[in-house]
């Protein structure tokens, strides 16, 4: 089975390579390249002759796998980006765990191309896991600093986003008992209250994946993975599933009219944040991260404008560059040994890796005649095809992404000045053989940038009419010429600043809200992520102290409440008294000192009276009182050592509770009935 | 043999299962009482399954998760009875007290 | 196998007391011959057809020693149910085409059940003397046969799959062309491991072993110890009988008529187990029981799966 | 009328009964082990009678295989192995008495009172074909749901039982029972009295009490 062997060759090698271990890397890294390039050749055939199987799992459910023919480009997209990624990881980093990242890589791209392959909602979710949970894996993968903090943090985002699935997927079943991509149409053309969840979930689900704003930061802490894990996630895997998702679907999708204007609003929104947002960064992998998501603004906005076929058109020509800039930039970190801008300018030291790059800048830029800038132009007929102001603000965002593409090369592959140069030159034999083997994953990726040039051919272009199998919208004239125009503004712009030596911080001093988008991750981080840890940790510290404090607490309040209460008699109430008494007393002294002529006998009675009355009152009011409000506190005391007494910790007796309680239950049941 | 006579057996087993499970200190013998219990379950989902199921093999899967239970039951018990003996030095239900209130 | 006559109740039991008795006393004879020949003595064909029967004479009579406080029920109990679980054994087992004792649907697993109980009934014989020796004798072979429990089942089941069928008959007739002994090559040293087990005979005589000065059986003597040596030839030619009617495709064979084959190959499974008994070292308990899980439990999943190829 | 059928239920229900109650009356706790067991297979026979004759034998090996790992683990929390002394090993004994009398009582009205559809299953049709067919079919997901259960059960015993936690070892924090029923547990110090640790106690006697599982969390929110 042809789609299986899609699947299973590229697993089977990423375990066999994990399982073989660093000890004999050799071995793995030739498994893994092995495995990668089988699942190419098998892509290949796959697109070819588009089979499908079902798989029924019974309980109604069954798993289908076809072939659309808007999947065939990202089909053989994968494993050729991850050809390159994994020649280039298989000499990256410390060869401490390297084995475990080749494995993982193929069996990222297996899981790829299971989720490409999926035809109904059930194999995409399990596939969206598994490349979620895998990206994790991934982005962990040093786990030593605070890499898995990150990785949780994007694992816990995208996760947020996939519940989005599982609401769709329960509003279909159980509106139209039916899982299967082919019945979403008529699902949704039926209309009706499921339908609005549903588009919902599977818009929510996409945009989370594929780092659309808001949700657009978790590439940031993506990035503390190994770079050919980044190179791979954004490139061709993880951030496409969800422009796949919504192109794969959009005929279903476009059937309610919210979709159509919110995946524009948020798609432009995006790619215009995301090139500000990279135009300052100093980092050129957070730059590149930026840029990831301003891109797949682009083809979300495509889809929003209907035209799917564009968006994957997009996606591939992406994909490649993306890879190819991932790459490089991993070298130039490697040369520096630092993973910023100020230290790199790495262009007399590293003519060929430079050169290569500027091949992939070219293509961001959206620079003629390379396969991006045709995609990117046709991205711009499909917005101004929907309203010459979209087109308009697309163009904005191709300015941005020139003034970008333009700035990473410069920054990162730029010559230094005169006086740096010898940093450059001691620099310039770095110890670590990298470069050879990544050299050649960039020559690969570079040929494939420049060979979709081709694009601009009619053959070409009706080619790629014939794998993503959409139409394109007429591209007009002026909207060319402006386009080429925002680019040689951009890329002047860039260039202004760089003779000025201001390039690095475009915008004067770093703006570090913008460059970290906009303080967007500190409130995901509150609203999101924190809660879902600090619930992880606190379920982890739940023990009994939280359950059988309860009953003792009581017992001790009611205690004390009534020894307060007995307390506060005593001297509220046994005062007053006292001071009524002595009140009296001194009063009837009062009298008996102001007149001792006049019959004072009964003076001296009345104040003799007063004094026993008084007395008298104080002692029988006092038992009273006292004795009341001592019995309600001792009885309150009473009740709750009763009630701790329940809590015995003794397990027989709870167990004995337990089948008092059941059999009262049953009983009461019987009766009810 | 009918369906009450079965109930009626299945009714003795559980019954002692409850007794045994109350009576006993040691958690082994505790467990015996529950696994007890099951039996007679188990005695009363198969009398169902013979003589209201029309023979429906639904209820004979619904025996074998109950069987499935017990095992988990045994395994999940003698590892919990373990981990106590290590934490707590104790091998009856009045050794831990971590419960009381 | 609908078409098998199910014997009479009195004919049943004659049968299953023939197997039995002939089959102990030529176990029996085989340990003898198989302990002489190793230990160099010369082998006098009469004395070692005899032996038995001496053995058994001597035994009789012998006074039979008494424990302190020993657990009666079970010790009486013990070799009863060794037997008395042999022979059901056998009444699942055909003997020959269209002959079985007790031609029940699920003959394997009732046979994979006695065994399991004979594990007990073996325990008991070690835990009832209340004696230390037969104590750690009787817990250690429990140790060790729980890790080729699953062992057995796996691999019989893996028998029946070709089967469709649990019954053993049908297993038998499913071995018409292709003798399950080829068809699942791992499935024969597997169970032959088990029957060592089961029968505590050779590198598995983890029970009545010297290296306990006798283990279970120290303290057994007289008719004692001979109910118990019997019920152990009975079981090994439970297992015999077993593995030649699963694994070596029973009466299925050339000329002769199907009775005598299958018991032909028993008598060589019999000798098999009897000369490993005595040419193989005992290995140490906590040794087989690495291998068993480690080694012996996956060989068995790989038996099932490739029975599971097969059937596909 | 009554058949052979009748009268072999009859014996193995009152075998399964007797033995039953006898696991939890004699003095042994291999006895009880075995007794169980026997219980066990009582019931089993009645399913072979029952036309279950799969999950009866099944029963049957099964419980032959738990109550084998029972009886070690009896004899590992052993109180009188033999029974060679008279000991009493119950509590609340009338309560107990009285809830499973009770419990029993409430069963056995349901079984004399409630009245039942009546479609036994034909004695022609193969049972255990039937499983089969339903276990691979239409239950497919109970049994697979079920075989993945009883895998995470493995590992979690496996995880409970280890010696070695993942926080180090499993006596760390180690506290003895308490003396009287009920009532505190004694310091940790206690461990070092042979009889009452039963010479496990050598390990983490430095920590006392609970105080270093506390650590533990402490550290486990401080990775998450």
């Amino acid at each position: 089975m042809i789609l299986f062997a899609l699947v299973g060759v590229p697993l089977l090698a990423g375990l066999v390579t994990w399982v073989v271990g660093d000890r004999r890397l050799g071995v793995g890294s030739i498994v893994a390249l092995g495995g990668v390039a089988g699942t190419l050749i098998v892509a290949i055939a796959v697109a070819l002759e588009q089979p499908t199987h079902g798989l029924d799992w019974g309980g109604g459910l069954s798993l289908t796998f076809e072939v659309d023919p808007i999947a065939r480009g990202p089909l053989v997209l994968v494993p050729l980006v991850a050809l390159a990624v994994v020649v280039y990881a298989s000499s990256y980093g410390e060869s401490l765990g390297r084995a475990r990242l080749l494995g993982l890589l193929s069996i990222f791209v297996g899981v790829m191309e299971l989720l490409l392959i999926a035809g109904d909602l059930l194999t995409l979710i399990m596939a969206w896991e598994l490349v979620g949970l895998v990206s994790w894996a991934l982005i962990a993968h040093h786990w030593r600093g605070n890499a898995p903090a990150d990785a949780a943090h994007a694992f816990i985002v995208t996760r947020a986003g996939d519940l989005g699935l599982f609401i769709s997927a329960g509003a279909v079943f159980a509106t139209s008992g039916s899982l299967q991509f082919s019945g979403f149409g008529a699902f949704t053309d039926g209309g009706g209250a499921a339908v609005h969840v549903f588009i919902g979930g599977i818009v929510f689900a996409a945009f989370t994946k594929s780092a659309q704003l808001p949700f657009s930061p978790w590439l940031f802490s993506a990035m503390s993975g190994p770079t050919p894990a980044s190179a791979l996630l954004h490139s061709a895997t993880m951030v496409a599933a969800g422009a796949y998702l919504l192109a794969r679907l959009q005929p279903a999708l476009d059937s309610v009219g919210w979709f159509e204007p919110l995946a524009i609003g948020v798609g432009l929104t995006t790619a215009l944040a995301g090139s500000v947002v990279a135009a300052v960064q100093s980092e050129p992998k957070k730059l590149l991260a930026a840029s990831t998501s301003a891109q797949y603004g682009f083809m979300v906005v495509a889809v929003g404008a209907g035209y799917p076929g564009v968006a994957i058109a997009h996606l591939i020509a992406h994909g490649v560059f993306k890879a190819l800039l991932f790459i490089s930039a991993g070298v130039a970190i490697d040369a520096s040994g630092s993973s910023r801008f100020a230290d790199m300018r790495l262009g007399r030291s590293h003519r060929t890796t430079a050169a290569l790059a500027a091949v992939g800048a070219l293509a961001l830029a959206g620079v003629p005649p390379l396969g991006g800038a045709w995609t990117k132009e046709a991205v711009v007929a499909a917005a101004a095809h929907e309203s010459v102001w979209i087109g308009v603000f697309v163009v904005l965002a191709g300015l941005g992404s020139a003034f970008y593409a333009t700035r990473f090369q410069l920054l990162a592959f730029g010559s230094r000045r005169v006086d740096e140069l010898a940093l450059a030159a001691d620099r310039a034999e770095d110890p670590t053989g990298l470069r050879n083997r990544s050299t050649t994953a960039l020559m690969l990726l570079a040929t494939a940038t420049i060979a979709l040039s081709l694009l601009w051919l009619p053959w070409g272009e009706e080619q790629l009419l014939k794998v993503t199998g959409g139409e394109f919208a007429a591209s007009k004239l002026w909207e060319f010429a402006i386009s080429i125009v925002a680019i040689v503004a951009g890329a002047g712009w860039a260039f202004l600043l760089w003779r000025r030596h201001r390039l690095l911080t475009p915008f004067g001093s770093p703006l570090s809200s913008i460059s970290d988008w906009f303080g967007i991750p500190a409130a995901t981080k509150v609203g999101l992520v924190d809660p879902v840890l600090a619930l992880a940790g606190w379920a982890a510290r739940l023990d009994d102290r939280v359950v059988d404090a309860g009953i003792g607490r009581i017992s001790d309040g009611a205690q004390a409440t009534s020894r307060l209460l007995a307390r506060g008699d005593d001297r509220i109430v046994d005062a007053g008294i006292g001071r009524v008494s002595g009140g009296a007393q001194a009063t009837s002294r009062l009298l008996a000192r102001g007149d001792d002529r006049i019959v004072d006998a009964g003076v001296r009675g009345t104040a003799r009276f007063a004094a026993w009355f008084s007395r008298m009152l104080d002692r029988f009011a006092e038992h009273g009182v006292d004795r009341a409000v001592d019995g309600s506190g001792r009885l309150t005391g009473a009740l709750g050592r009763q009630s701790r007494r329940i809590q015995s910790g003794q397990t027989h007796q709870y167990y004995a509770l337990i089948a008092a309680t059941s059999a009262a239950l049953v009983l009461v049941l019987v009766l009810w009935s | 043999m009918n369906l009450m006579t079965v109930l009626l057996v299945a009714a003795a087993l559980i019954g002692v299962g409850v007794w045994g499970a109350l009576a006993q200190q040691t958690f082994v013998m505790l467990m015996m009482g529950i696994e007890m219990m099951l039996n007679g379950v188990i005695l009363a989902v198969a009398g169902f399954w013979a003589f209201t199921g029309a023979g429906l093999p639904k209820g004979q899967v619904l025996v074998i998760i109950t069987m499935a239970v017990m095992a988990i039951e045994l395994a999940i018990g003698f590892a919990l009875v373990t981990a106590v003996y290590r934490a707590r030095q104790a091998d009856m239900t009045e050794g831990i007290g971590s419960l009381k209130g | 196998m609908n078409e098998v006559e199910q014997l009479s109740a009195p004919l049943a039991i004659v049968v299953v007391a023939a197997v039995l008795v002939v089959g102990v006393y030529v176990s029996s004879v085989v340990d003898v011959v198989a302990f002489r020949s190793v230990a160099g003595q010369r082998l006098r064909p009469g004395s070692a057809a005899l032996h038995p029967a001496r053995v058994a004479r001597r035994l009789s009579r012998q006074q039979s020693v008494r424990t302190e406080r020993p657990d009666m029920i079970l010790r009486v109990l013990a070799p009863a149910a060794f037997l008395g679980l042999a022979a059901a054994a056998v009444t699942v087992i055909p003997l020959s085409p269209g002959i079985v004792v007790a031609d029940v649907r699920t003959g394997i697993v009732l046979f994979g059940a006695a065994q399991a109980l004979a594990i007990v009934a073996i325990f008991f014989h070690g835990w009832s003397p209340n004696s230390p020796f037969a104590l750690v004798a009787g817990y250690r072979f429990v140790a060790v046969a729980l890790s080729y429990e699953l062992l057995s089942m796996f691999v019989l089941i893996a028998a029946a799959i070709p089967a469709e069928s649990l019954s053993i008959g049908a297993i038998v007739e499913s071995q018409a062309g292709l003798w399950n002994v080829i068809r699942q090559p791992l499935g024969l040293p597997l169970f032959l491991i088990v029957s060592l087990g089961v029968t505590f005979s050779g590198p598995l005589d983890l029970l009545d072993s010297n290296d306990l000065a006798g283990g279970g059986s120290v303290e057994d003597s007289g008719m004692q110890r001979l109910a118990w040596q019997t019920a152990r030839h009975a079981m090994r030619i439970a297992f015999a009988a077993c593995t030649a009617a699963v694994f070596l495709g029973g009466w299925h064979g050339p000329v002769l008529p199907g009775g005598l084959w299958m018991a032909l190959k028993t008598f060589a499974v019999v000798a098999l187990l009897g000369f490993l008994d005595v040419f193989v070292a005992r290995i140490s308990a906590e040794r087989f029981v690495r291998l068993a899980w480690g080694v012996l439990l996956p060989f068995a999943f790989l038996n099932l799966l490739i029975a599971g190829v097969g059937a596909l | 009328m009554i058949g052979t059928i009748d009268v072999a239920f009859v014996v193995f229900s009152v075998a399964a009964v007797a033995s039953g109650c006898g696991v939890f009356r004699v003095d042994s706790m291999i006895r009880a082990t075995y007794l169980l067991l026997a219980s066990f297979l009582n019931v089993g026979a009645i399913l072979v009678l029952l036309l279950a004759e799969y999950l009866g034998v099944a029963l049957l090996f099964m419980m032959t295989a738990e109550m084998i790992v029972m009886g070690l683990f009896m004899v590992m929390f052993m109180m009188n192995p033999a029974g060679l002394n008279p000991m009493n090993m119950v509590h609340q004994p009338r309560f107990a008495a009285a809830a499973g009398v009770v419990a029993a009582a409430g069963v056995a009205v349901v079984a004399v009172f409630a009245d039942f559809p009546d479609a036994p299953v034909d004695a022609e049709s193969d049972t255990i074909r039937e499983l089969g067919i339903e276990l691979l079919g239409g239950s497919m997901l109970v049994f697979e749901s079920i075989g993945v259960t009883l895998m995470a059960t493995m590992v979690c015993s496996v995880i409970l039982s280890s010696a070695t936690g993942r926080f180090g070892d499993g006596y760390e924090g180690s506290v003895a029972p308490a003396l009287e029923p009920g009532g505190d547990h004694r310091p940790a110090d206690d461990l070092y009295d042979p009889d009452a640790a039963m010479g496990h106690s050598m390990h983490g006697m430095d920590m006392g009490g609970m105080d270093h599982g506390e650590m533990d969390h402490g550290e486990m929110e401080h990775d998450s």
